[in-house]
């Protein structure tokens, strides 16, 4: 069974998924999809193992040996994003049943689970797979699975959100399409690892250059890098608190891979860089990104508008980290996207419980929480720490080395505007800190109690995680390494 | 142009006009396909919906001086891409030199079916049709969602009371889609039995069923439809169908080959019936 | 006991963090609570002593943690001048818990668990800056400091105390995060290690220019010296309960600052590279700017304990002038200030907190004639602004004196003229205060006033510390060992 | 030479006459059909990949030897089963946003949702 691992890892979900609707009772499909996504997470880790142990992992569906049929391929990188992503799923899924009773009505529990089942299979395909037309067929099994998820928000926004998002995500993936076409009219093969090795011989083609410009465009606005963010806040504000914390945790950073994925292994490293002057306009947008959207999570009054656009501010330091080009700039990124999807689910995780506890995420209806739900506060404050930077949590570790990667590049500027970008997150941050612990409640909440142990559970194991490796960080810091210095050492 | 319904239809018309232009450039499958779900579905469920929404356009106030210059950034940057092309129609272009040629020249020996797209689409690159099969069990359990609660008693006597006066007015439609409904599942399931030999396959003939099932929804009435074909029956037949599509696969693993590694053509018969799912 | 020097190390970190759950748990109870907290401040103090002992006995201890980071570890070495730093926070902890015992009872403070608990956490990590074995443990601890103090600092929940702690945090996060991180980064690229070495890290091919923009970037990053422009955060933070600003804002924060500046500047730069560097001027001139503008400033303050804070910004730059100096004098006055000044500015936080709770007055105007009610804070009082200024028969003597020689033997004529001049003002803006407390303002109009002097453990403490002003004045022989000690290593090892 | 093109630029006026309607237009249906012409002309964009001089449509058969690239076929079959999905649950989307909202104007939609904030 070993060797079918990767095979499994996406398709226990996939299958998984319609089998919920044979069992319709919401509590039993619950159970189900918590073994589903643990069993995913266990093969995940089975998987790293593998990888780390004895090289990349080839895997060829149907028997047919690429580039005729379609592969599997997990390397050093895949093999972390698959672990980061189906983990953050088990540990949200914990909370799941006690989240939604409040937030979706009770008809469609079962739905929510397939989706969201179908969610992580297509995330975890799009990262396992290496053949590129596959990826936009997996990309659309979660996009598509997101926007449902999205749209049975509460508020009615969510569903004009979800509708943005839609347009905007299937602009995304059109345009990707686009550039599979135009990669695969050039080469004639559709397989990552082959075509890795033909795209050089076209590298000077204008038609390679308009498809790496498509990808680009399309992956970013499945990234919300800045400007082309716009959909994110509302989605993820309106969105159900388990859904939020699901896809902020990892439907970005698999748009991150994607980007990782394409310009390293596919386009390789020497196009990626030299077609166009990626390297500076990405620097500038993620810099911009950082500073617009942390300014501009100031002013939010509602704590999940005010975490998503800390959320597009995260993936300006990605993207900052990416564009420095160097092992340990993707390092950096490789870091935080781990550190981030820590943060952010935690993050959300908790405002989910407030949310079920007060039944509102506006930052008035914080006031006293402090005192009301020390638990569920103080894995906020954790959290904000962690974001902003502050030792002993995750968030440092992946600050460090961004600083360390601009520093050896000799960026000092763009190192003292990292850190300038932090001190806004100490700002939004602390904005909550201070409604939660220094204001009296308002009178017309009245006592609240502290979230229930299904959701403490799972946010306290997060915010363990966020300490945890924030203390202890050869995991990350060692996986991270591995599978930046192998994009760097294979790409020719 | 204002008017949506007109919108659709000539929407309809260029969908039909595109298959036409895939038969030109020898893509059968695709032809059909086209014809069946871009003319067909997508027709009938814009259709539909503008029933639901309201059939015409408000004035724009946009200013689309923004948007035309994207649109032309584009568009301008695709053209560039376009000047090093290769031809269109040159044998030499490397998309038919590279991968394909297996496909054209080992598919007989391998997998034993003459129409290639078939046995593209169903061995080599099976994996991608599962995955679509997915996609649109993803789509329906999304409106699913979305729509299932949207269902008060009220609503549905609302939308039957304006779909129940469409049906009057259309009362020879009615009785030419009364004739044809049962000509054109024959057909469904012609193309489907065929799909080996000739161009179609499972999918095709799904479609074209679930375009019969529409039809019959559009005319006579949601709950009329609902009434022929149970919803619990669909969703499970749903369920069904992707699991079979999976259970070849894990059937196969468990032999000890890998994942979808089969050498007996197994179609999907049921994946057509996924859209059948958007009907409700 | 036969704990090992070691492990006793580790337990004077840990253990303050124990004695957080410790009193979190018996917060219902204030006696046990704060039963715990004294017990855990003598135990602390207990294993500093026999630490001292041990480094006495020329025994080298230090302790590995694991890597935080490849090549970064959390290790702790003790070494003189971080056993001085220690002796005094630990000692002072002591003290200041049997103060706070009377002042918050007699205020009826509300929140006295948490603030207890952060206490001691904030204390662990003072423990963990005195005794860090590399620049990477003392940024952690520094940082933890930062951020387990700001409760303290906003304890009342008041507007006031909110804003206070805004700045307070803000100033020193910030200063932290982008000047301190980025002259740590620079460090580890430049020089490869953070380990603090006797002589610097960074080896005598270093570019000057680099070098002298990362000690820039940490004079500036080290916001707790409260060099200006960042001393905002000090003031600020006097919205604090008095036993905070006492312990906190005359020792622990303040101290952790300064002590970090000279840690930096002996062990990371070495003073005979820091004697060369382009900047290191520059840096000296504004330090004295700080002592000279935050001594005119105290002068205007009426409130007594803001023109106090204007005092410590202006004494925390003499250490820092000391540590700047690059000369052995100038860090042996620099370290003893710290200890000296520790000391006589507890007494006088002390005495502002006693005046507070007896008299309920904080208002400089309204202290005259306080003496003849308050008789023995008022004496105390004295005695520790004399030891602020540097008269006998007060400890600061020494370390000023050493400050001046310093200035000396680098011919800085202009700092030493800087010095000269603080010191009068510091007679200015601190000796009229218990002047007018014992010889003006109105007579009682209705026969004798009553003694009425703060609650009796806060009299105690604070009698205290005037003692050991005193005493230090009289036996400075232990601290001028140590402080000596801290440049020997640094010779040992050239003659290597 | 611009003849060996021409295809390939009829397929992108219209793609851009798809992507202009779906980023410009403010009503919800009138984007999902934006987005069809879009998507469908990226289809004849595939296809056309797809054809070779003298080829036939690729089904074996005795006494043809050229074929047209079934690769692209198949792959658009796939795309076109995706984009019908897409399409279906974005009009449902939009009857559900009439329903709640009463339109399917992007501006009106937008005033009500600053109406009620």
């Amino acid at each position: 069974m070993l060797a079918h691992l990767p095979i499994l890892q996406v398709i226990v979900p996939l299958l998984a998924a319609p089998f919920c609707l044979i069992l319709r009772r919401a509590l039993l499909v619950w159970l189900f999809a918590l073994i589903v996504s643990g069993s995913a997470f266990l093969i995940s880790i089975t998987l790293l193992q593998q990888v780390l142990a004895s090289g990349t992992i080839s895997y060829d569906l149907g028997g047919w040996s690429p580039p005729w049929g379609i592969e599997y391929r997990i390397d050093k990188l895949s093999a972390y994003l698959l672990l980061i992503i189906s983990a953050i799923s088990t540990v949200v899924l914990l909370a799941a049943r006690i989240s939604i009773q409040k937030e979706i009505p009770a008809d469609r529990h079962t739905l929510f689970y397939i989706l969201y089942l179908l969610s992580l299979a297509g995330m975890l395909g799009i990262i396992a797979t290496g053949d590129i037309f596959n990826v936009f067929v997996f990309l659309e099994i979660s996009s598509l699975s997101a926007y449902s998820l999205i749209a049975l928000g509460k508020d009615r926004r969510a569903l004009w959100a979800s509708y943005q998002y839609l347009i905007m995500g299937t602009i995304g993936a059109t345009f990707i399409l686009i550039s599979i076409g135009l990669m695969y009219q050039m080469t004639g093969t559709l397989n990552m690892e082959d075509l890795s090795r033909r795209l050089p011989e076209v590298a000077q083609t204008r038609t390679l250059f308009a498809a790496f410009a498509f990808f680009i465009v399309g992956v970013c606005l499945k990234l919300a890098m800045f400007p082309l963010h716009l959909w994110l806040p509302n989605a993820y504000s309106y969105a159900p608190s388990i859904v939020t914390a699901f896809l902020a945790a990892t439907a970005t950073k698999v748009a991150i891979y994607l980007l990782i994925r394409f310009t390293f292994s596919v386009f390789g490293i020497s196009f990626s860089f030299t077609a166009l002057p990626l390297q500076t306009i990405f620097l500038l947008l993620g810099l911009l990104g950082i500073f617009v959207a942390s300014t501009a999570a100031i002013y939010q009054e509602n704590v999940k508008h005010l975490f998503a656009y800390s959320s597009i501010a995260q993936i300006g330091y990605m993207i900052v980290g990416y564009s420095i080009g160097t092992t340990t700039g993707l390092m950096a990124t490789l870091l935080h996207l781990f550190n981030h999807a820590l943060m952010k689910s935690a993050l959300f995780l908790a405002l989910g419980a407030v949310i079920y506890r007060i039944g509102s995420a506006q930052l008035s209806a914080f006031q006293g929480l402090g005192r009301q739900m020390p638990f569920t506060m103080a894995a906020i404050v954790v959290g904000g720490l962690s974001l902003i930077g502050v030792p002993l949590t995750v968030g440092f570790v992946s600050k460090w080395y961004l600083i360390l990667a601009t520093i050896e590049n000799g960026w000092w500027p763009v190192a003292v505007l990292i850190l300038l970008g932090s001190l806004l997150a100490i700002v939004y941050v602390w904005r909550i800190v201070e409604t939660a612990y220094f204001k009296e409640p308002a009178a017309s909440i009245g006592q609240v109690k502290e979230a229930p142990l299904a959701f403490l559970v799972p946010v306290w194991v997060l915010v363990a995680a966020n300490i945890y490796f924030g203390i202890d960080t050869r995991l990350s810091i060692q996986v991270a390494q591995a599978a930046s210095q192998s994009l760097f050492g294979v790409a020719p | 142009m204002k008017d949506l319904f007109a919108v659709v239809m000539l929407s309809g018309i260029y969908s039909l006009l595109t298959a036409s232009f895939f038969v030109a450039m020898d893509a059968v499958d695709v032809a059909f396909t086209e014809a069946s779900v871009g003319a067909g579905i997508f027709t009938l469920l814009m259709l539909t919906t503008i029933t639901m929404t309201g059939r015409y356009e408000r004035a724009a106030r946009h200013k689309p001086t923004l948007a035309l210059a994207v649109v032309l950034a584009t568009g301008g940057l695709l053209i560039y891409g376009t000047l090093d092309m290769p031809y269109f129609g040159d044998p030499q272009a490397a998309a038919h030199l590279h991968v394909a040629p297996r496909y054209i020249h080992d598919s007989m020996q391998e997998i034993g079916v003459p129409n290639i797209v078939t046995s593209v689409l169903a061995s080599y690159r099976a994996f991608d049709t599962l995955g679509e099969v997915v996609v649109i069990f993803t789509a329906g359990i999304g409106v699913l969602a979305l729509l299932s609660v949207a269902r008060r008693p009220e609503d549905d006597a609302e939308i039957n009371s304006v779909n129940d006066s469409m049906h009057e007015q259309h009362l020879i439609l009615r009785i030419v889609t009364k004739i044809l409904i049962p000509f054109i599942l024959l057909f469904a399931l012609y193309v489907q039995f065929h799909g080996d030999f000739g161009p179609g396959g499972g999918f095709q003939a799904g479609m074209i069923f679930t375009a019969a099932i529409i039809l019959y929804a559009m005319l006579f009435g949601l709950s009329t439809a609902r009434r022929v074909i149970s919803q619990p029956l669909i969703r499970l037949l749903t369920a069904i169908g992707v699991l079979i599509f999976g259970g070849v696969g894990v059937v196969s693993l468990l032999n000890g080959g890998n994942f979808l590694d089969y050498n007996v053509l197994s179609d999907d018969p049921v994946a057509g019936q996924h859209l059948g799912i958007l009907l409700i | 006991m036969s704990l090992s020097l070691e492990s006793m190390l580790q337990l004077c970190i840990i253990l303050p963090l124990l004695t957080t759950a410790g009193i979190v748990a018996t917060g219902r109870h204030p006696n046990l609570r704060e039963g715990v907290t004294i017990t855990a401040s003598l135990v602390i103090l207990y294993f500093v002593i026999n630490l001292y002992n041990g480094l006495n006995q020329g025994e080298s201890i230090s302790v590995q943690w694991w890597q935080l980071l490849p090549g970064l570890q959390l290790s702790f070495t003790i070494e003189p001048l971080g056993m001085i730093f220690a002796l005094i926070a630990s000692f002072l902890w002591l003290i200041t818990t049997v103060y706070s015992i009377g002042y918050m009872r007699s205020h009826k403070e509300k929140n006295q668990t948490r603030f207890y608990a952060f206490f001691a956490i904030a204390i662990g990590s003072v423990m963990g800056i005195a005794f860090a074995g590399n620049l990477f443990t003392l940024f952690i601890f520094y940082e933890v400091l930062t951020l387990s103090t700001y409760p303290l600092v906003t304890h009342a929940g008041t507007e006031k105390a909110k804003k206070g702690g805004r700045i307070y945090l803000g100033i020193l996060l910030s200063t932290s995060i982008v000047f301190f991180l980025l002259a740590i980064v620079s460090t580890w690229f430049v020089a490869g290690t953070l380990d603090f070495k006797p002589g610097g890290v960074f080896g005598p091919m270093v570019n000057t220019a680099v070098a002298g923009v990362i000690l820039v970037l940490f004079i500036f990053g080290i916001g707790k010296a409260a060099i200006m422009p960042f001393h905002r955060w000090l003031p600020a933070a006097m919205v604090a309960p008095t036993p905070v600003s006492a312990l906190l804002h005359a020792v622990a924060v303040v101290k952790a600052g300064v002590f970090t500046v000279l840690k930096v500047c002996v062990f990371i730069f070495g003073i005979d590279l820091l004697r060369i560097l382009p900047t290191t001027q520059a840096l000296l001139y504004l330090a004295g700017a700080t002592v000279l503008i935050a001594s005119l400033v105290a002068m205007r303050q009426d409130n007594l304990k803001a023109r106090l804070a204007y005092s410590t910004v202006s004494q925390l730059g003499y250490v820092t002038i000391g540590a700047l100096l690059a000369s052995s004098s100038g860090v042996i006055g620099s370290s003893m200030h710290i200890a000296m000044h520790a000391f006589g500015k507890i007494t006088l936080f002390f005495c502002a907190g006693a005046i507070l709770v007896a008299a309920h007055k904080s208002k400089i105007s309204e202290m005259r004639g306080l003496g003849r009610q308050m008789p023995i804070t008022m004496a105390a009082f004295f005695i520790a602004s004399l030891s602020i200024i540097g008269v006998p028969p007060a400890g600061g003597t020494w370390s000023k004196w050493f400050l001046l020689v310093g200035t000396l033997e680098t011919q800085q004529w202009i700092l030493m003229a800087v010095l000269m001049i603080s010191s009068l003002l510091n007679i200015a803006y601190l000796l009229p205060i218990p002047f007018h407390a014992f010889f003006s303002g109105k007579q009682p109009s209705s026969g004798s006033v009553a003694i009425k002097e703060a609650p009796l453990p806060s009299l105690i403490a604070l009698c205290t510390t005037t003692v050991a002003c005193v005493f230090l004045f009289v036996y400075p022989q232990p601290l001028y060992e140590l402080a000596t000690a801290i440049l020997e290593i640094p010779e040992i090892a050239h003659g290597k | 030479m611009i003849l060996g093109l021409y295809n390939y630029w009829i397929v992108i006026v219209l793609m851009m006459i798809g992507f202009y309607i779906m980023i410009a237009h403010g009503n919800l249906i009138k984007k999902i059909i934006g987005l069809n012409i879009f998507q469908t002309s990226v289809f004849i964009f595939y296809i056309t990949i797809g054809k070779v001089d003298g080829g036939t449509a690729p089904i074996l058969a005795d006494g043809i030897t050229r074929y047209s690239n079934p690769l692209p076929h198949v792959l658009i079959l796939t795309a076109i089963v995706v984009g019908i999905a897409t399409t279906a649950l974005a009009l449902a989307l939009a009857v559900r946003i009439k329903e709640v909202y009463g339109s399917v104007e992007e501006s009106e939609i937008q005033e009500k949702d600053n109406q009620k904030c």
